[in-house]
């Protein structure tokens, strides 16, 4: 899922000078399930902002709301009444949440409360680390089940660089060598052959990461 | 915001056998009645005497109140009765509320006149956190007759038999075939039975053919599920096969492991794990008649370089010391930090070994080994010379030295705790709810764990253990159904993202994920479809409602329905 | 020939070749490659010059390759994949050809996180394997990567790929091999050897599978000036490993330095003899005035002459 | 000036620090007029929004009780919530809020006196902090 993390709190603070009357919204899904952006998450943080606010001897009227998902349009309308009243939105969800929000409210000033981070598992409660790139050409079936392209500090797709150690990576000794990991692994399924096979250059091109904001349409399910 | 403009409360003013009349005075009775929501007002002179609570029910009927302020004393003086309160009154024991106006405020705060506002502000709170309350019901489980032990060694066996002697019917789940074989436990002792292999058979005998008694050999868990009360145990048979066994309670006893220190130096096999002692004894003096073992006159015991914790070591080494400075005539050593005599007896037996001749000596920093001749050399500091100032250091050549092993919690326990859903702590033992006020239970409900397993121990302590547990869980499995309100954390299905927090705080594996189902009444083909969703489900029967989930949610879906977020709001919106 | 350069002659030839690094100056100014070059020129076949290695920003390396040949001296030009993407990089290499530049190295680079442009965003289009594809891909088909447009004039061009036999787990590093050799690799240029028992059990596996007899594969040597370059060399460069009892003897000389050229030529001695090695690679860090001293004693001059 | 009397708020962990605060009155300690005890089942019931409210409603100072380590009655309860607090400390820097206002704390049930002598201490230091800046 989408990993998040709160903005430092006078970052928000900054964003929201000019403001006597705001909406905060959550999204209860990824930024909810990384204890970052749920209706717990809104709570808190206004309760936060509220009193920064107070002690630099202004008020700040917050409407608190969470959107089930903030990432589709019709839970998204659903915050009409609020955004209506208020002077600007801060947005604690994902930056699709909060781009979706601005798109439904044109008019609005909207502001991210969180940093965006990455696609990753929950290694334990409360540590999540990158999985995925979503490059749009998955390879795992080539590296073992391990992703060099989220995984590995270059993205090589044909082996471990010459600075590897140790199972550790060069750019950091905490860091393990995906490669070292995808060869472990590899052997231990008895696929190490699959590591002889040339990867060709990949194709970052149009269906990836480099050519603007890519379509997913299922044509069974367009309406 | 919830409204808290609802609920006809009656409140009750205790004066606590005349303790609280001078602060409770008229002027405070007005005051309190005048309260919102307030609608009848009574003043009694001992809430607790005797007769005091039936008064209720003609009161309750007459002004029809439907919750409850009790000011007064200290709301842990009341609760008991409000159990009472359940069988005998329509009032709901959850909708009772106590201003604790006798230990917080009357004997609390000396300045009269700040008392009075102290209690007045004190009952107003309480009377406007009541209007939050809600009633909470009762649910019964029904609690099958039986218990299943898991555990490979001769404390599972003690369990199983003292729940079978009692006639509950008991499954002992082991992985060892057969049973009994291995005695190695026998050396877990520290004092032991006169005829350890006579009573280890007798034991081994019993738990094969007890009527009571069924017995799992050579199988392994595989799942573990359900709540007390009707737990399901599945387990692998050595066919393969998977059988699932119903029980109530679980009792897992599992050993603890040793390994040998064997590092650098200590590899020589001139070093003697202490657990070997007896084998040495037998194997390196062949044919010596006169019992004087010829190979080691010179004996040292090192002590204390593993293991500090536990006591097992230092009366385990004394009871050895003792019998090779008296019965074979050897010059012993004891090297240690610190001689532990806490267990049964050893205090008496370490005087002993001091007037058998054996020589003690505490170190700091550890003796520093080398070989000489054939011999080893330990250099040692010793503390006790040192505070005399005689600061120098000793050299003790042995022909023999025994090492104390590592304690270590087995991987096997370990993977059981792991599915019996029992935390362990960060050497891996596993724990229990409170060391001091359930020794043997288990934070889950219906699991106690007992033994080795929990942390080394000597056998003596583990079968008491044992004991213990079988005690708790008889009297757990006894009664046909067990009883609990449903004062626990509940779980909002429609507002759970399905984190797994609250899953992975719970200290008592009270919450599982679940399948909700709800009819889907808006189906457009006209047919009521059932519609499913994964949520976070608590297992009120496991639930101990202390709210730690509630805390942990971050979408806030989970409450804690005795005390809600909305009354603790309540309570801090002054 | 693929390529027509000297370098590639003198390995076809069976000769052990040598070859020399000289590190680019941080600034416009080229003299310092001019001084050093002329200090190599005699003593080695070809000078490779890295692109920005460390992650460092320096003289790029096809300017630096450019002054090499226009003094007479043979380049090899370092290409990483960190900075440029394919369209930069084939096009640099179509420059290179027209500026009389005929070896080229390809690696990944080190990470600029290393480097003194840690923010700097990498490219990493492509990887040292895919790299060497292309350029053969523009060599013998004579199209660029992924396309069917013909490139008009052949290209002369001798590829390089680098080894670390000291990199764990070693077979997949040979298998890692293997794959440059597949992908077009002519020669390999391996980590600096300190570890001669490591280097050796790796030629072995090499040897195994035969991989020496289709790559030219040169051993990496650089002279210890002290214990301290050691550790810190250690510590700093990924992939290097310098044995404790190494550093130890540097610790203990009278003369480190002298020492240090020892060590050096003891080494390139013993890696004379290891079958399937084909030449030697000094990587000096700043003593490139001592190189030619260090083949004189490993009994490696004269060089020979272009064909 | 009048005199300021700082407003306490007490999370008593009903298991511990709820029993040791109706003793430390029986022992003859007083408390202050101004601490207000709020009776949570377990110190792991206290989140960090409770705390949060408990100082925008207008507490100088907070104070969590929990059980002493290894003796919480719902095994983890007691480390749950210290997390919980560092998160408020964090917050309460970026806020510009004195840290010295929250506080978690262990007592034992039967210890009245230091119950006692815990809030006297923060009610003393409270004085000399002043007022809470967000009250």
């Amino acid at each position: 899922m989408i990993k998040v993390e709160q903005k430092p709190l006078d970052e928000i603070l900054g964003f929201l000078e000019p403001y006597k009357k705001i909406v905060l919204v959550g999204c209860n899904a990824c930024a909810a399930v990384c204890h970052a952006g749920g209706e717990k998450e809104v709570g808190i943080l206004a309760a936060a902002i509220r009193m920064a606010r107070k002690k630099a001897g202004q008020t700040l009227d917050i409407l608190e709301c969470c959107s089930p998902r903030q990432c589709e349009p019709e839970f998204v309308e659903e915050l009409k009444e609020k955004v209506d009243d208020a002077e600007a939105i801060l947005s604690i969800a994902c930056g699709v949440g909060v781009q979706t929000v601005a798109e439904r409210f044109s008019d609005v000033p909207v502001y991210p409360g969180i940093n965006t981070m990455f696609l990753g598992e929950t290694e334990r409660m409360g540590v999540w680390v990158e999985r995925c790139q979503a490059c749009g050409h998955c390879i795992l079936h080539l590296t073992g089940g391990l992703c060099p392209i989220a995984r590995c500090a270059k993205q090589l797709l044909n082996g471990p660089c010459g600075g590897s150690q140790n199972g550790r990576c060069e750019i950091n000794r905490d860091v393990p060598c995906v490669w070292h990991e995808i060869y472990d692994r590899l052997v231990a399924i008895g696929q190490v052959q699959v590591l002889e096979q040339f990867v060709p250059a990949k194709k970052w091109g149009t269906e990836s990461r480099h050519a603007g904001p890519r379509t997913l349409t299922r044509e069974d399910l367009k309406r | 915001m919830k409204s808290t403009n609802h609920g006809r409360i009656g409140v009750v003013v205790d004066h606590c056998g005349g303790a609280l009349s001078s602060l409770l005075d008229e002027d405070m009775i007005q005051y309190v009645a005048g309260l919102p929501q307030v609608v009848s007002c009574h003043h009694d002179e001992d809430l607790l005497s005797s007769g005091g609570l039936e008064k209720f029910n003609d009161r309750w009927k007459e002004t029809r109140i439907d919750r409850l302020v009790i000011v007064g004393a200290s709301p842990k003086v009341y609760e008991a009765s409000f159990r009472r309160v359940r069988e005998t009154g329509r009032l709901n024991p959850y909708m009772i509320l106590v201003a604790n106006v006798r230990e917080q405020v009357l004997w609390a705060i000396c300045d009269t006149e700040q008392a009075k506002q102290k209690a007045k502000a004190l009952v107003a709170e309480t009377v406007r956190r009541a209007g939050c309350l809600q009633p909470i019901g009762r649910e019964k489980t029904d609690v099958s007759r039986h218990v299943a032990v898991i555990g490979d060694g001769v404390v599972a066996m003690k369990a199983a038999l003292g729940l079978a002697d009692a006639k509950i019917p008991v499954t002992l789940v082991t992985d060892s075939h057969p049973i009994g074989e291995d005695m190695t436990e026998l050396g877990h002792f520290h004092q032991g039975p006169a005829d350890p292999r006579g009573w280890w058979g007798e034991m081994v005998e019993r738990v094969k053919s007890h009527p009571e008694l069924e017995l799992k050999t050579s199988t392994d868990l595989r799942d573990f599920e359900g709540s007390f009360g009707d737990f399901q145990l599945t387990i692998e048979t050595p066919g393969g096969t998977l059988e699932t066994i119903r029980t109530s309670a679980v009792i897992l006893a599992m050993g603890y492991e040793s390994a040998p220190q064997r590092e650098a130096i200590f590899g020589s096999d001139r070093f003697v794990p202490l657990s070997q002692v007896a084998t040495m004894l037998e194997t390196d003096r062949p044919g010596q008649v006169d019992r004087k073992p010829a190979a080691f006159r010179t004996v040292g015991f090192v002590l204390d370089l593993v293991n500090e914790a536990f006591p097992i070591d230092s009366a385990n080494a004394i009871r050895h010391a003792i019998s090779l400075r008296r019965d074979h005539d050897c010059s012993v050593y004891v090297l240690c930090r610190d001689v532990k005599v806490s267990l049964q007896g050893v205090e008496a037996q370490y005087r002993r070994a001091r007037e058998v001749g054996v020589v003690f000596i505490k170190y700091d920093d550890p003796p520093r080994f080398s070989f000489v001749n054939g011999q080893i050399n330990m250099d040692v500091k010793d503390v006790s010379s040192r505070m005399r100032g005689d600061e120098y250091t000793l050299s003790i050549c042995a022909d023999r030295v025994v090492l104390n092993e590592r304690f270590l919690s087995s991987k096997r326990s370990q993977t059981l705790a792991k599915a019996l859903g029992v935390p362990l702590d960060r050497e891996g033992y596993a724990m229990v709810d409170n060391p001091q006020f359930g020794p043997v239970k288990a934070s889950r409900r219906g699991v106690f764990v007992v033994g080795g397993c929990r942390y080394p121990q000597p056998m003596e302590e583990a079968l008491t253990e044992a004991e213990a547990a079988v005690l708790e869980a008889k009297q757990l499995v006894s009664r046909k159904e067990f009883g609990y309100d449903l004062a626990v954390a509940e779980v909002d299905p429609a507002k759970c993202a399905l984190c797994l927090t609250c899953a992975r705080v719970c200290p008592h594996s009270a919450i599982t994920i679940d399948r909700y189902a709800e009819k889907n009444i808006y189906a457009t083909d006209g047919y009521g479809r059932e519609m499913t969703w994964d949520a976070a489900r608590v297992l009120p029967v496991q639930c101990y409602g202390r709210g730690i989930c509630v805390g942990s949610c971050p979408t806030k879906a989970i409450d804690l329905k005795h005390q809600t977020d909305h009354e603790i709001s309540v309570h801090l919106t002054a | 020939m693929k390529s027509g350069s000297k370098l590639e002659s003198i390995l076809t030839k069976g000769v052990f070749a040598v070859t020399a690094q000289l590190d680019l100056p941080k600034e416009s100014d080229v003299s310092m490659i001019e001084t050093r070059a002329e200090w190599l020129k005699e003593n080695v076949d070809a000078i490779g010059v890295p692109d920005n290695q460390h992650a460092v920003v320096r003289i790029c390396s096809m300017a630096g390759a450019a002054v090499l040949v226009r003094m007479g001296v043979e380049p090899i030009m370092h290409v990483v994949t960190r900075d440029r993407n394919r369209i930069a990089m084939q096009s640099d290499l179509l420059g290179a050809t027209a500026l009389g530049i005929k070896n080229v190295f390809c690696v990944t680079g080190d990470h600029q996180s290393l480097g003194n442009q840690v923010d700097s965003k990498n490219v990493y289009d492509l990887d040292s394997v895919q790299l060497i594809d292309c350029f053969r891909t523009m060599r013998d088909k004579g199209t660029f990567l992924g396309g069917t447009e013909r490139i008009e004039r052949e290209l002369g061009l001798f590829i390089g790929g680098a080894a670390n036999p000291f990199a764990d787990p070693l077979a997949l590093h040979v298998i890692g091999l293997a794959k440059k050799i597949t992908a077009g690799v002519d020669f390999i240029q391996t980590q600096s050897v300190f570890d001669m028992d490591r280097f050796k059990e790796w030629m072995g596996m090499v040897r195994d599978r035969g991989l020496h007899e289709n790559v030219y594969i040169m051993a990496g040597v650089t002279p210890l000036r002290s214990a301290e370059m050691a550790r810190s060399m250690n510590e700093r460069m990924p992939g290097m490993t310098i044995p404790e009892t190494l550093i130890d003897r540097m610790a203990k000389a009278q003369k480190p330095d002298e020492e240090g050229i020892r060590i050096c030529v003891d080494h390139i001695e013993e890696l004379k003899e290891v079958p399937g090695l084909r030449g030697l690679h000094i990587t000096a860090v700043g003593w490139e005035d001592r190189i030619g001293q260090i083949v004189e004693m490993a009994g490696l001059l004269p060089r020979p002459m272009a064909t | 000036m009048t005199s300021f009397v700082p407003r306490i708020v007490a999370f008593c962990c009903d298991k511990s620090a709820y029993v040791a605060a109706d003793r430390a009155g029986r022992l003859g300690s007083s408390l202050p007029a101004s601490l207000e005890i709020i009776r949570v089942p377990c110190a792991g019931r206290v989140d960090v929004i409770h705390v949060l409210q408990a100082i925008e409603q207008g507490a100088d100072g907070v104070l969590v009780f929990a059980c002493h380590e290894d003796n919480c009655h719902s095994l983890t309860g007691n480390r749950v919530v210290q997390v919980r607090i560092d998160r408020v400390h964090r917050l309460m820097e970026e806020i510009g809020l004195e840290r010295e206002r929250l506080e978690l704390r262990h007592v034992a049930s039967t210890n009245g006196a230091k119950f006692a002598q815990i809030v006297e201490r923060k009610f003393q230091e409270l004085e000399t902090l002043g007022p809470s800046p967000v009250r």
